[in-house]
């Protein structure tokens, strides 16, 4: 984990500006209650604590209620088409390196139209970030099961539920070759901003799967916050804990993904990057 | 192969003008080919009705190319005794055989080995003694083409092609050319004059997946873009390809995408996204047989439809093609400053038959006016208009990073702020607003060109531009002049400057490669040229011969 | 929305006519909404010019659905004086206003919670009143809609109707309708229709991706296939759904997909590959507004080049478009026969206000004839020719398990064996053998419909052809009888028929919701009309009017 | 692992066919010394072994030197578009499930344009093969870096190398759910051809990746055939093979698959399956 990656989050010297600059004024067209305004929140909250104003920040979005989220922003946007905001995202950086890009989207566009976008640019190391807001269904279309989905969650399109193994995103963003891979809760706006801090100041391309539920179509997701169990900040004052965030950055990383571990803030799982960053292809 | 190089390049240093085109069997590498070269002491831009001289290393599988490879009584055949006999297929043409020695028993196995080509050397010397050009042309022509193999290599290669000159006279034939008329002239293929002209105009961002035969108009412009402070990504598929493309534009970078039918149809969603969201981009097609797979390799002409037609919704954008190898370098040029001033993708279809046609060309001083993008945003109220409706519908896009423009390109149909919108008079105002841009769009002397007087006018476009002229000029020569009227501008239709170029005829015939007729379609929808225009149309692989246009004219 | 849901299956029980289109806000879910429902004794095929009745349960962003609301100074505007003042852009119709207590504030919470329709139920119970449908309809339609929610929902929502057809007479209007004709009818959509039409012919595998305004037709399919034994698979995205359908018809079962147009263009590669290796499938798109991601709720007619024109290559494929909601079971239908007997794609373009019109229809009694593949290969020699070029240019194509036919499905130019090969003959013949299919298809009576007599015809297609009629009757009754011409195959057009059709007519007027006037320019392109015929175009997301055509056509 | 699964290869009731009834006839148009020629030898004694009648099998491609194979064997075939063989596969087993249905391909159709129906095809489960020829490189277009190149392969297209750390095929697969993961050499066909008789005895999605040289692009490849030591049949015999199979099969599968391990013959990483086999969802 290189420096930059582990400054303290509250660096004052650079709060320069506040949650509120971020915000583009336009409504959101999200049901009131839905998770993407956490994720919003926490996306303000961290612009500000990082101090980049707005005009060098560029939110790349593809197709959903969570992609919509660049509109809301005061800061550059490219809301794209279905999947794609990845490449696209990619493709900015690449020639305007000095600017910060991050990539925002739900599981529906980011993990099954544009799941190859997805582990390519786990292996591309360019030094953007991504954070999926997974509510483990589609909801801009009205509630049909994603990769993510429980293979019993029942739904007009797949009566008596899908049957499919979920998609495991954190799995595959390891296999895949991420550096930086964390997990968070949209309930949790402040733990999420250190997350996106974090992310942000990774050298590399930088994951991070928020929890954030859709009220309307998984109305059962409510309850995830009485589930997200607050741990100790510092892991190693707690054995438990410990432990089992031991073997969750290992090999069953992909099979503990529970949401019990959503609010474990800085939950990476970084491996010394094998190639330099940035170098998504000469 | 490299014989075929190394003559068409010794041509060029002797100061012929010529062209070279290649054939492959089936087997993916290291199987049987056939180059076909031609020189002469004017430009060529087509390949002919016949080749005079057929000069056969082996016999092995060659049939397959008799179709490609028309000979006739007037044409030699020059093979090795040893090849055995003249294959059915080629000799049915009647050409007259003639057996010269090439291989050398005596050759070491080494020698065969690593220097292999030394059989092509033979041949490729004795056709340049055969021609008239001189042995230094040769030898530097050698140079050039092994340069970084090895003065070893070289040597025996140039040992071969002296070996070569010097049985040449023995076959007492006569193919000596006029003298020729040096300049400074490029030996260039039209997939790099492409790329030549892309560079030229600014792009510095390619996004690509491999198709041939596109290939190797980026493996071309990989070093040169490297060089020149550029990138080329290569994407995991062709959705990626041309959203990194879209991407780097959004953030200033003049960028690129390159392909071929395949990618091309699954590029079509993002398309819609750059005409909608107002992204500049170029897209180059070089059009290959299809549908679907088709023969990756082989020249067609039939994604015209695709290029104007295709992606949902009204989705207009400009589609420009090539009026010949040379013509690439402007074509290629005047598409991204197209693209960069109307802020909107456009399509440029070259085919293989261009991209692949290695041709020596006289290139053209004069250059496409360069264009901007508009990016100087007025100060704005906030949020800023990026798609503000107003009398001229191109609108300012500020680059990323500008400070108080912050705007966000949309895909959805939206605002003039770009904020997502379902109201009837946002939606109409947007699709207006696109649509003027290119309603209005004036190519000016850009539309296409025309050559020629008469009353019957060839329509052609890309590749079939250069045997409807070499048609044209035998037909002239024979006492019928016609018009060949080459469109540049595939859409929106020049109407004002085809009217022009068609003032005058009474025949139209508009001739194209592919099956369904699709520019003559296209070219009658938009009504601008009557019903009773005629159509020439078939499909590839085989390339267009002159004789083939000028005999269904007359 | 459920209020209107219940007035017009209440109507519908009562045995009158009826159609209900809805209107959403931004906001994804629970924002503020509109339910447009029309009755009469007579079949409605479009939306009107103007409604009688406003009823407003709320005022909250009702502005923004003006312009799809039509009203006038003789309309009625029902609204509970709680709600405040009538907001501008409605009172700017001249509309009367008419107060009625509609909300009970009495009401518990538990019950506004629970029972939170009641306020809609009270308003569908005038409305129902309003117009002479009889309480026993009402509450039918209450248990219908309601049904499996409890009997408690039901009653209190029956309550609700109950008081608000109590209140209805203190209003004194005058809305009752004639007594209609009971009759055994349905109720149904046009996604659900064209599903039904599907299931008829023998789909039983789908590959989809949801996408509005098409996932209501997949969802109502899904239960519906699977207990027919046949197979809804959700791909990971349009690429795997169009593959997905491919795989299971190369197998032998027929398949579809199902699609909008951003879903659409992401499936042209693969369209070309169903032309190419000849496998039969059918693609629904069901159009939204475009370009890109457009619209996704509203409708337009936009994506009409695609389907014609989509894919690189030459592709013939044949395109169909339902006339009416009730037509949309027979085209679906009858595009299931047409792709599995020509083995090759057939897209039908329906469009989100056909997709979403839920309408009272006359079920027909008659059905396409079924027409199957062929699967029963001669006895071959080996290798088995699949692609075999003969007279007839449809060739068998044996299920995979059948001995001694084995055969690749090729999307490479190939043999008659299917073999990739990359010769002229070949790929000639087998772009001959691809074109023949389409060229000699000949959909009977199928081809289209029209109506009416006159020297003036107005052409048109899916969702404009009810506006069109509607204007065709207004005119008729004015004394200016116009033909309406009705396409149900867009491509290959179906010429004889057309020109039949438009035997005697001196001016033909193509009505078409999209900006580039797509349909237009592949009639005048394909030489259908000639290029004195009139364009009427213009893109979504409002429907047409039958008086914006009727006033065009005088 | 089921039993099905592990019975011995040479069933000799089974074999009425004999690997050449396989065959089309018809000359591949492979570079003579193609590692994919091992794959068609493998593949036809597989289903000599297996004793399917070849009208009961269904090959699978999409587009690539790898990808020509169906045209090569006797079977029925599906010679897609490029990168879409999965799908293809899928939904033709899916209607009948009594064939065999097995998907074949290179290392670009397969990781590179078809890596969103790799992931998705591991978690879907349907009950068909898959078949990868890696020769870590595009041979058909002649000569780029596939997603399995190593970073400093030079070429054309990428002057220097490609700069990107290499896809895993098999820890991808293993992270997306797929429960058989294999890997064989094209330079061994018997071992090739135990392998695939394993895989299609599979209950649900089997993968191998095969070593598949490309002597034309990548002629440093034939090296491999050195470097794919043999290693003894029965893990269990070898205490240092059998600990380096626990090791790769469980956390570090995807950063210790080199060429050496590449030969070890029904080197599965199979986990129980947590959900019914062939529930390629309803
Ligand atoms: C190419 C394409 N296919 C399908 C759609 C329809 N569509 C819009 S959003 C969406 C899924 C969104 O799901 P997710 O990304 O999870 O976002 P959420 O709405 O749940 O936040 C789909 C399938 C589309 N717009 N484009
Ligand atoms: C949509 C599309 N994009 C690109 C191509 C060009 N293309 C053909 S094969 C191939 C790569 C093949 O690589 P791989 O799958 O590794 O097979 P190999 O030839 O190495 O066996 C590419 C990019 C194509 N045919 N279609
Ligand atoms: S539908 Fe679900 S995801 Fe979409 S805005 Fe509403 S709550 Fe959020
Ligand atoms: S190019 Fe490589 S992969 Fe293709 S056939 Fe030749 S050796 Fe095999
Ligand atoms: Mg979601
Ligand atoms: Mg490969």
């Amino acid at each position: 984990m290189s420096d930059a990656a582990t400054k303290p989050v509250h660096d004052q010297a650079l709060c320069v500006f506040a949650a509120k600059d971020f915000a583009s004024g336009a409504h959101p067209v999200w049901c009131p209650g839905c998770g993407d305004y956490g994720v919003l929140a926490g996306l303000e909250r961290a612009l500000a604590t990082l101090g980049k104003p707005p005009h060098e920040v560029v939110l790349v979005s593809g197709i959903g209620c969570s992609s919509r989220l660049p509109g809301y922003m005061s800061t550059y946007g490219f809301h794209g088409v279905h999947g794609r905001a990845l490449p696209v995202a990619t493709g900015i950086k690449l020639v305007r390196p000095e600017l910060e890009v991050i990539a925002v989207g739900g599981d529906g566009d980011g993990y099954s139209i544009g799941g190859n976008h997805f582990i390519h640019a786990c292996r591309r190391n360019a030094d953007i970030l991504y954070v999926v807001m997974d509510n483990r269904v589609y909801g801009m279309t009205k509630g049909q099961p994603s990769p993510t989905t429980e293979p019993d969650w029942d739904s007009d399109i797949a009566p008596g539920g899908i049957g499919l193994r979920p998609f495991n995103p954190l799995a595959i963003a390891i296999a895949s070759g991420a550096n930086y891979v964390a997990r968070g809760f949209s309930g949790d706006p402040d733990g999420l901003a250190n997350l996106i801090v974090d992310g942000i100041r990774w050298p590399g391309f930088a994951f991070i799967e928020v929890l954030s539920p859709c009220i309307t179509f998984r109305p059962e997701q409510s309850e995830w916050k009485k589930v997200v169990r607050p741990t100790s900040l510092t892991i190693e004052q707690d054995r438990a804990a410990a432990t089992a965030w031991c073997s969750a950055t290992t090999a069953s990383a992909w099979v503990s993904c529970t949401v019990a571990t959503a609010r474990r803030p800085r939950r990476h799982c970084s491996r010394k990057s094998r190639l330099p960053i940035s170098n998504a292809n000469s | 192969m490299t014989a075929g190089a190394v003559f068409l390049r010794a041509a060029a240093n002797a100061g012929y003008y010529g062209m070279m085109t290649q054939l492959f069997g089936a087997q993916v590498r290291g199987g049987e080919s056939a180059a076909l070269v031609q020189v002469s002491t004017e430009p060529i831009e087509a390949q002919p009705d016949r080749y005079d001289l057929f000069v056969a290393l082996d016999w092995d599988k060659v049939e397959q190319f008799a179709a490609e490879i028309p000979l006739d009584e007037a044409s030699v055949i020059v093979a090795d005794p040893e090849a055995g006999a003249v294959p059915a297929g080629i000799a049915k043409s009647k050409g007259r055989v003639v057996s010269l020695k090439m291989s050398d028993p005596d050759a070491i196995r080494l020698e065969r080995g690593l220097y292999g080509k030394r059989v092509n050397m033979f041949a490729a010397g004795a056709v340049c003694a055969l021609i008239g050009v001189d042995a230094k042309h040769v030898q530097a022509a050698i140079e050039n083409i092994f340069e970084g193999k090895g003065a070893e290599l070289i040597a025996a290669n140039v040992k071969g092609a002296v070996a070569g000159a010097a049985a040449a006279p023995g076959l007492t034939l006569n193919f000596r050319l006029d003298q020729a008329t040096l300049a400074a002239r490029w030996l260039i293929s039209g997939n790099q004059a492409l790329a030549l002209g892309a560079l030229r105009a600014g792009v510095r961002f390619v996004g690509c997946y491999p198709i041939t035969p596109a290939t190797d108009l980026v493996e071309w412009l990989a070093p040169h873009l490297k060089k020149l402070g550029g990138r080329l990504v290569l994407g995991e598929d062709e959705l990626a390809a041309i959203n990194l493309a879209l991407g780097a534009s959004y953030a200033g970078t003049p960028a690129m995408t390159v392909t071929s039918g395949p990618g091309f149809s699954l590029m079509v969603e993002t398309l819609g996204l750059a005409v909608a969201a107002e992204i500049p981009m170029v897209l180059i097609d070089v059009m290959r047989a299809g549908p679907s797979t088709g023969i990756a390799s082989k020249t067609e002409q039939s994604d015209v439809n695709l290029a104007i037609y295709g992606a949902h919704g009204d989705a207009p954008r400009v589609v420009l093609a090539p009026i010949s190898v040379a013509d690439c370098i402007n074509t290629a040029e005047y598409a991204v400053y197209v693209a960069e001033s109307l802020q909107l993708p456009v399509i440029v279809l070259s085919d293989q038959s261009l991209g692949q046609a290695t041709t020596v060309i006289d290139p053209s001083s004069e250059r496409p006016k360069p264009l901007k993008r508009r990016t100087n945003g007025v100060a704005a109220d906030k949020p800023f208009k990026r798609y503000a409706i107003g009398p001229d519908p191109i609108t300012p896009m500020p680059l990323p990073g500008t400070p108080g423009r912050e705007w966000v390109a949309e895909g959805l149909t939206h605002s003039e702020a770009g904020l997502p919108a379902s109201g009837a008079g946002v939606h109409v105002a947007q699709i207006n607003k696109r649509a003027k841009k290119v309603q209005r769009f004036d190519p000016g002397k850009y539309w296409g060109e025309s050559w020629g007087e008469g009353d019957i006018a060839v329509l052609a476009f890309g590749s079939t531009i250069g045997p409807a002229r070499a048609a044209a000029r035998r037909l002239a020569a024979a006492g019928h002049p016609i018009r060949v009227i080459a469109l540049r501008v595939l859409s929106p239709l020049p109407m004002a400057a085809l009217a022009r170029a068609l003032d005058g005829v009474h025949r139209i015939i508009v001739v194209e490669q592919n099956h369904g007729a699709q520019l003559y379609h296209h070219l009658i929808g938009q009504k601008a040229i009557p019903p009773s225009a005629e159509s020439v149309a078939r499909p590839g692989p085989l390339p267009y011969r002159p004789s083939e246009i000028a005999s269904y004219v007359v």
